[in-house]
């Protein structure tokens, strides 16, 4: 049963990486990377249950985590062309 | 053909089209995500080959650090790549002899698994069987990493270290104060705001469970740093650096990246003092294992300390870079 | 007979997760537009994930490892929201307006026009 | 060479694909973000050599069971790549360290446009491959 899980994940998978390879915009890239670390959070922890060994869920919620902060630091760049702070060029005149 | 084979070659074809979109992709910003992606899947594969400390950092890494220092970088430089100006005849036929070259040679390898490889047959069992006995705890890996091959360990920290330092010497240089008025950008994002603020906690108390479940299950002081700098550079992001620099100033983290190879430097000479070989922790507690755990403990911190301080200061230098282009150049 | 029961639960929740995340990631494939993928993906994806790992909690029983997975499960829930929002909001803040076919008119979507794929505007 | 032979050695082919991928991104590609991407694509591959290497059939992760007929995988390539990751991720920073400096610098970090300003500044020609200006 694991085994039909584990095919289903892998089939989306194989659809985000298209999606993600197709585009169009920016956005959808972003949508399908995010996508896909859902579905490889998911893919660890159903090999645990598959190799009968489902200690190393520690490994999901890091990739849970990381994904997230990948994604706000790709929509920051989107959004504000920087990592940092903005500078308003006016700003001490105002 | 079993499961796990077809989740190996799933994972590995995965790998092979990946890194083929990567070179095709002429926008740097599907590359960087692509090269997110595929750091995923190998940390998939990792686990599949039951190699979960290094799925761990691999994730970290490779997911989360890489990306946004790349990102990071496109936004200080450009967004496309130029198009080729020449042909690339000689790199192709180059890489496909020294590929088919590589592939006559696997052909004496031992097969995938095979337990009676010569990889497996000389160091390998004396750490499986001692480490028990010697070292006390159940994850091999921190044992060997952190103990048996103390001396190695050190010399990667303290690579860390210089390459962190090479970082700063680059960058600081150019980190301009701005004349003008630094702008909180995430201002009005308030699901994002709240929603973080939620769970920069949960993060550095999960950076601190890997720090020290280490020697139990899979983790250990690499991992951990990273997650501390994860939690910091998400705080970045979400709230400005000027506030991360606030909460975490430039400065106290250049004293940390210090502080943590001294820390694992010094332990080796505490164990000097006692009359033993550098990194010896076996005198360091009433009996062999007691030392041992300590000892561990105290490097896997050292660890630690050096990887998040690195990640953070080199996190600082990239962003604080003021970034050339105007909003109307995008 | 408890164990045919938490089998069957488990398999049950499994299964039903399976076809959500399929069916969200078929939607990511073949939706015309980028909202409508995004619909696919976010909404599918939360539910799905959450189905799959109450059915590996269920198959846990009561151990550390169903605590992990609540965990998990906890913050996909937070997290997988909270990013679909953000994008949303990054594409359209940016000006990506979606695409109605059927009231389509003629006048200029609203908003500074960008660009939204990868090319470079400048020469 | 029969079928056990094939899937014996995919792993490594795999892995050999992927090295050539990411040793063609460095030589072919003229930008020097992608250049660090293909070399980073490189590293993950021998990260896998490795790790595919230490794999032992019906072996689990090296953390110890409690079960003394358990068989584990080696774990000594685990630590040397654990470790190798970590410095992965510090020199790649100082690589794109370097990249930005070289923006800075040249205003550009395509390959041949950084060559014709050095040679520009060293020897005065204008290089006739120029197309517009950085």
């Amino acid at each position: 049963m694991f085994s039909a899980t584990t095919a289903a994940l892998i089939i989306a998978m194989v659809l985000a990486l298209g999606r993600l390879y197709m585009g169009p915009t920016l956005y959808d890239r972003v949508l399908a990377a995010n996508a896909f670390g859902t579905k490889t959070v998911l893919m660890i922890g159903v090999m645990g249950f598959l190799t009968g060994r489902p200690d190393f869920l520690d490994i999901s919620l890091l990739y849970a985590l990381i994904n997230f902060i990948a994604t706000i630091a790709v929509l920051k760049f989107f959004r504000y062309r920087t990592l940092g702070d903005r500078v308003d060029p006016d700003g001490g005149k105002r | 053909m079993t499961i796990a084979n077809f989740i190996d070659m799933a994972f590995l074809v995965f790998l092979g089209i990946t890194a083929f979109a990567i070179l095709k992709l002429r926008a740097l910003f599907a590359v960087v995500m692509l090269s997110s992606v595929f750091s995923l899947v190998s940390a998939g594969l990792l686990v599949h080959l039951d190699a979960v400390d290094v799925a761990f950092t691999e994730a970290a890494v490779g997911a989360g650090i890489s990306t946004v220092l790349m990102l990071a970088t496109l936004a200080l430089t450009a967004r496309r790549e130029k198009a080729p100006t020449r042909t690339h005849a000689v790199p192709l036929i180059v890489v496909f002899l020294t590929g088919l070259a590589l592939v006559y040679g696997t052909l004496d390898m031992p097969r995938f698994g095979d337990p009676q490889a010569p990889v497996h047959t000389h160091v390998a069992p004396k750490y499986i069987n001692d480490t028990e006995k010697e070292i006390g705890m159940p994850n091999i890996v921190t044992a060997v990493l952190a103990s048996y091959r103390g001396f190695d360990t050190l010399g990667e920290v303290t690579v860390i270290f210089t390459a962190g330092i090479g970082v700063l010497l680059l960058l600081a240089a150019s980190i301009r104060e701005p004349d003008g008025l630094r702008i909180q950008t995430m201002d009005h994002h308030l699901v994002l705001r709240v929603v973080t603020k939620v769970l920069i906690g949960p993060i550095l108390l999960f950076a601190l469970y890997v720090q020290f479940h280490g020697d139990y299950g899979p983790g250990g002081g690499f991992q951990a740093g990273v997650i501390f700098a994860a939690a910091f550079i998400i705080y970045a992001l979400v709230f400005g650096l000027e506030n991360a620099r606030a909460a975490v100033p430039g400065q106290a983290v250049r004293v940390l990246v210090a502080c943590g190879v001294l820390l694992y430097g010094g332990v080796g000479v505490v164990s000097f003092l006692f009359g033993e070989n550098y990194l010896n922790y076996s005198v360091l507690g009433s009996t062999q294992v007691s030392g041992q755990h300590l000892g561990i403990i105290l490097v896997e911190f050292g660890v630690g300390l050096t990887v998040a301080a690195v990640m953070v200061s080199t996190f600082y230098a990239f962003a604080g870079q003021n970034p050339p282009i105007g909003d109307e150049d995008w | 007979m408890s164990q045919i029961v938490i089998d069957g639960v488990s398999w049950a929740l499994l299964i039903a997760g399976s076809i959500l995340v399929l069916v969200g990631a078929l939607g990511l494939m073949r939706m015309p537009d980028f909202y409508t993928r995004m619909h696919a993906a976010g909404i599918t994806d939360t539910l799905g994930a959450d189905l799959i790992l109450l059915g590996l909690m269920v198959q846990a029983g009561f151990t550390l490892v169903t605590v992990k997975l609540l965990l998990i499960g906890a913050f996909l829930f937070f997290t997988s929201p909270t990013s679909t929002h953000a994008i949303a909001n990054a594409a359209y803040t940016a000006g990506l307006r979606p695409s109605i076919s059927e009231w389509d008119t003629d006048e200029p979507p609203e908003g500074p026009e960008r660009d939204h794929g990868e090319e470079d505007p400048r020469p | 060479m029969g079928g056990s032979d094939f899937l014996g050695l995919f792993n490594y082919w795999i892995v050999i694909v992927l090295m050539m991928l990411g040793l063609y991104t460095v030589v072919s590609r003229g930008n020097l973000v992608k250049k660090i991407i293909g070399l980073n694509i490189f590293q993950t591959s021998v990260f896998l050599l490795y790790i595919s290497m230490g794999k032992v059939a019906g072996g689990t992760a090296p953390i110890l069971t409690g079960d003394p007929k358990e068989v584990y995988s080696n774990p000594l390539p685990h630590v040397l790549i654990l470790t190798a990751i970590v410095v992965g991720v510090a020199t790649t920073a100082l690589g794109l360290a370097l990249v930005v400096r070289i923006k800075n610098a040249y205003d550009s970090i395509e390959e041949d446009e950084i060559q014709a300003a050095d040679d520009e500044m060293e020897f005065g020609v204008e290089p006739a491959a120029k197309d517009g200006p950085p």
